[in-house]
């Protein structure tokens, strides 16, 4: 299936793009598509992709933040960011 | 519109007569600035990047929340995005109430979530080179 | 003037200018308003009685005190007086800091200060008759 | 010693003027003022002029509040008027 992958803020200069598509093995979770996108995008790799405090990275589904057990379904829009500084 | 990202200056006392009603007694308004200095740095600019769409629909669930866990009457979220210069501008939350009590406690939780959920993303331009600002983390920039 | 008694509406835009600094991150304001009810009576005005000298000379007081005592950068209080309709602004605190912290504690803690301690008095034209309001007490007027 | 003494709200409702000027005696403080303006002003007598929570006169001097052992001087300006509802 495919899906769109967006990055934002520092992860946009590190991949060198805004956004992508990719074909992933069909109910994928946002986990697994994480492991994809280290091994796509080398520079990506010394981020650290948890889901604790120490976390570098947020995920979201469709706009809203989602955990890394979420699967995703064709035509899903999953942004990574780091964490945010609004305000 | 309650809940915007924008480029232009706030108009506050539009925000102010968007939650405003005869039952109003009190209105508790946080306005963020851009300051000169951060975290021992001569600040010049922010440069504020967002992922839009879904900083409004955040920027909505907070609103909503906010309904939901505190009597108040109405809430207006707005952040701007782009180059800001000092003394301008960046978030403004306004919450209004019958008492000023729970005004306070909504904006300043609203405030609160805002800065940890809402995807917007600031980068320092200072004296010392450009900073990606994450969480409590600065990050130099190329 | 950063604090003030005044017949005519308040300037918001201007108070903030008057508490903003290149140093400001975060402005706090509180905005009271006359509303439409008050202990189950229909309000249709207040009429606001204030000891002007005193009432500014408390009011710089408070100011005073708000700076000693939080790390804020400045503070407006303003408060009107006469006949005020409803939805009409009565009272307005702006605190001004570094940070939003300091700057909500001050101006909810000023709020607090001017309703106690600054004297004016509130009489309330509701469908019920006209109030005195005396603190929590309720006296009816002639 | 001559002194003024202000009524505002209520208070000048009830005394009928918002302002009056006296004769007392030289040092006189402000709980004996009271006393005097009790006298002369009979409609202020079911007022509680105490200095607790249950009192409902306060009192300033040249703008300012005054416990009632303050002393007063020649010119003073004393003000007496109920808890504020000010905001």
């Amino acid at each position: 299936m495919r899906i769109r992958v967006r990055y934002f803020a520092r992860f946009r200069s590190l991949v060198g793009t805004g956004e992508e598509e990719l074909d992933v093995p069909e109910g994928i979770t946002v986990g697994a598509l994480l492991n994809i996108l280290k091994e796509r995008h080398p520079e990506l790799k010394s981020e650290v992709f948890a889901q604790n405090e120490d976390a570098d990275v947020n995920v979201s589904k469709n706009g809203r933040y989602v955990s890394f057990d979420e699967p995703l379904s064709e035509g899903d829009i999953v942004a990574l960011f780091p964490p945010v500084s609004g305000g | 519109m309650k809940c915007r990202m924008m480029k232009e200056s706030f108009n506050i006392e539009k925000a102010i007569r968007l939650v405003s009603s005869p039952k109003t007694g009190g209105i508790v308004i946080f306005l963020g600035k851009v300051r000169n200095e951060s975290h021992g740095r001569n600040v010049r600019m922010l440069i504020y990047e967002a992922y839009e769409e879904m900083a409004v629909a955040e920027m909505e669930r907070i609103r909503k929340e906010a309904l939901e866990k505190f009597p108040i009457e109405d809430m207006v979220i707005w952040h701007r995005y782009g180059e800001l210069r000092v003394g301008e501008d960046t978030i403004l939350v306004v919450a209004s109430g019958k008492h000023r009590k729970e005004a306070f406690e909504a904006c300043k939780w609203a405030v609160d979530e805002v800065k940890r959920r809402v995807p917007v993303w600031k980068k320092e331009v200072t004296d010392e080179g450009t900073f990606w600002i994450e969480g409590e983390r600065h990050i130099k920039a190329e």
